[in-house]
């Protein structure tokens, strides 16, 4: 019961329209674009300053001027741009990417985010790009398990953990069900494996 | 949305509603739309605002537009040259409203409003008529007055060559608005002098990427 | 007596360092070009998008797409750039060009430039880059004749003209005279033709 | 002024200050100018900041420089790698102070000191930890934080190769943070592969024009 991480990724990428501009995060939402059909037309945003970045490089095509924001080395297919920084970020702030793909420690029904700090005192603070990432794209889709190791909730009234950002989140998705964060609260769109009743039962959160 | 290509000027135009604000691209004649700009004149919707350097040349192109009656208002930095007769008679007339905008805020606000900047403060016009009823503030023993962006509909633009990613190189000081009109507007049309398959432009050598292209079309 | 317009520009060119980045404003600032030798080395910025600018364009060299801000076609020699609006009036306003060479209608013993407009009600406004202009170069040097046709004075107390900039002018050559602007006044570097007694009796300026 | 050639690293750092803010280009170790870094470090300069993406990797370049004790402060975006083990272990014990920027106000920020703004409004950590301190004001209906620029004394970076204009080209996501640092500092150094003649670079493809450039350097 309940959606693998492959299958999450592809439930994510199915949700992803034909030639949109997406950026997808580091770690789990990168493997949302080994799901995305080439046909689709789907470019992909990394920025560290490329646009139509290809997949991971191997072998001979790893060159350490050609990496991702996670830093893994990735390929140049036909068609790529490459732009500074500054330029970069102003592309994913003025809101030109159709859809970020962020991993999270908690979403909170609001759709505050929470993904960029544990806030635990011993932590060495970096955020990189999350914070600029939550707020530019047209859609801000989460990808995360539901709830913790330990079984709590990462879907809540409010986030306990630092914020990366307010109001933010348009979509969760989870191995259990896919979320739509509404302006009059969170709608389930999708469950897998569990009942409705089931998540009411284990979330704090008001469910439409 | 990656771009899409259209068959002629006409088809690439369609849509633009009465009322809506239209970047224009171009420094005098160098990089002005002209075949965009004559579809938009053809295809008929009025009150315009136009944002441009200029406020057209001779009798065509944004010229001809304005003389279509189109335009309601101009925002420009040098509307009057030698041949700008046009836009003269219809502003000495009282029929066309006009706003000046120092050349380098025109081009920073269009940036600020594709960039998602709010507001940037910037000393260019301090203590001239320009800096009327805006707000001015001292940051590190200099005055600085806030520039809002300028935010358009649409933005028609003239690029040299695109690929069908939409990535478009220019040519020369031809350049000039294009690749900022092209990031400050919802709808960005361009018109190229050739389409390329993708890879055909040097991914180090794009200037505006794909991304900020919505429309294209080859006259 | 007092210095030709060739002179003038003459003049202005053997103040300028070697190497520099200079912008030449429209009109008799771009007569400044004719007289840099070229082992100068001063690479011409062009504020609609080059620096390394060329001459003049003549016959089959005229391309309506390579023109300078005075919208006069001209030439790309080696080691051009091209750049956006935005670009470069960054490069202007952020202080990188060394010189830029204005005319002006008046100029006030404090600095103050007015070049852009004259004020008179039936005039169509129009300022270009002049504002930018006026406050981005590291120097400016106004080029301006020192009387009106009239013979009115246009190193004045203060400008009755709209200004351009406050307190931005550092240099002013006239056919008469050099004067710079300092914070505690204006001093006459060289006369040409007329006694410094001369000049102060013409002016409404105090001239040290 | 024209850019100067160097004969070599060392000499082309020459003569930064104890207490400078030194802007060092790279994301991670691509477009990361180790030559340069190394021979700042062997030119003794105190009490450094740093304005970085980064905080070092492994224990060569910015690492290295860490570790030899010259760096009071580092302004970056994102410390915490794994392998910052240099950074991380000079921040635990309290002898590095660390200012954290979000990348997009990294690069915004560099940005506005190269083109004259004074501060902007910028809606990225807005109600965050990161927005403590700083002015918020609501525009259009959005909320937006004021950020200042943060100019540098010496930006050095790595590019792919320069012409005698000091006009630079990069190499592919190693282009990140240069072309921005180069507008920020007062002194910019480049280390490149290469140093052609004028005209040996497309015009239309200059990334970095000369007038950013005071010092090259070909490693």
């Amino acid at each position: 019961m309940g959606l693998s991480k492959d299958e999450l990724a592809a439930a994510v990428a199915r949700d992803i329209p034909a030639g949109a501009y997406v950026n997808l995060g580091i770690g789990q939402p990168t493997t949302v674009a080994d799901n995305l059909h080439p046909e689709s037309g789907v470019v992909l945003h990394t920025e560290n300053g490329m646009l139509g970045m290809g997949r991971a490089a191997v072998g001979e095509e790893i060159d350490p001027d050609l990496i991702n924001a996670g830093k893994i080395a990735v390929t140049e297919p036909p068609g790529a741009a490459y732009f500074h920084h500054a330029d970069s970020f102003a592309m994913m702030r003025g809101g030109h990417l159709d859809v970020c793909v962020l991993g999270a420690f908690q979403v909170s029904a609001r759709g505050d985010l929470a993904n960029w700090h544990t806030g635990e005192p011993g932590a060495i603070p970096a955020v990189g790009g999350a914070m600029d990432l939550a707020i530019g794209a047209k859609q801000v889709f989460v990808m995360m398990s539901l709830f913790t190791r330990d079984g709590r909730p990462k879907l809540v009234p409010e986030c306990g953990y630092p914020l990366t950002g307010r109001r933010c989140v348009n979509r969760v998705y989870t191995e259990c069900a896919v979320f739509e964060i509404e302006a009059d609260g969170v709608r389930v769109r999708e469950t897998y494996g569990i009942s409705l009743t089931e998540l009411r039962d284990r979330l704090e959160v008001d469910l439409s | 949305m990656t771009a899409t290509e259209y068959p002629d000027p006409d088809q690439a135009v369609a849509g633009i509603a009465d009322g809506a604000t239209v970047a224009i691209g171009g420094f005098g004649s160098a990089g002005q739309p002209v075949e965009l700009i004559d579809a938009l004149r053809r295809s008929g919707p009025r009150e315009l605002t136009v944002v441009s350097n200029n406020a057209g040349n001779g009798d065509f192109g944004l010229a001809a537009l304005l003389a279509a009656g189109r335009v309601r208002k101009v925002i420009c930095s040098f509307p009057r040259q030698s041949d700008s007769y046009v836009f003269d008679e219809l502003y000495r007339s009282g029929r066309i409203e006009l706003e000046v905008v120092p050349q380098g805020n025109l081009a920073e606000r269009l940036r600020a409003a594709g960039a998602g900047i709010g507001a940037f403060f910037c000393p260019t016009g301090v203590g001239t008529a320009l800096a009327e009823g805006k707000e001015q503030r001292t940051i590190d023993g200099r005055d600085y007055l806030l520039e809002y962006p300028i935010r358009a509909d649409v933005a028609l633009i003239k690029a040299h060559r695109a690929d069908r990613m939409g990535n478009l190189v220019y040519r020369k000081t031809a350049r000039n608005f294009g690749p900022v009109m092209a990031t400050a507007a919802r709808i960005t049309v361009a018109q190229v002098g050739q389409i390329l398959e993708a890879g055909a432009i040097d991914p180090e050598a794009v200037v505006t990427p794909g991304i900020f292209v919505d429309r294209l079309v080859t006259v």
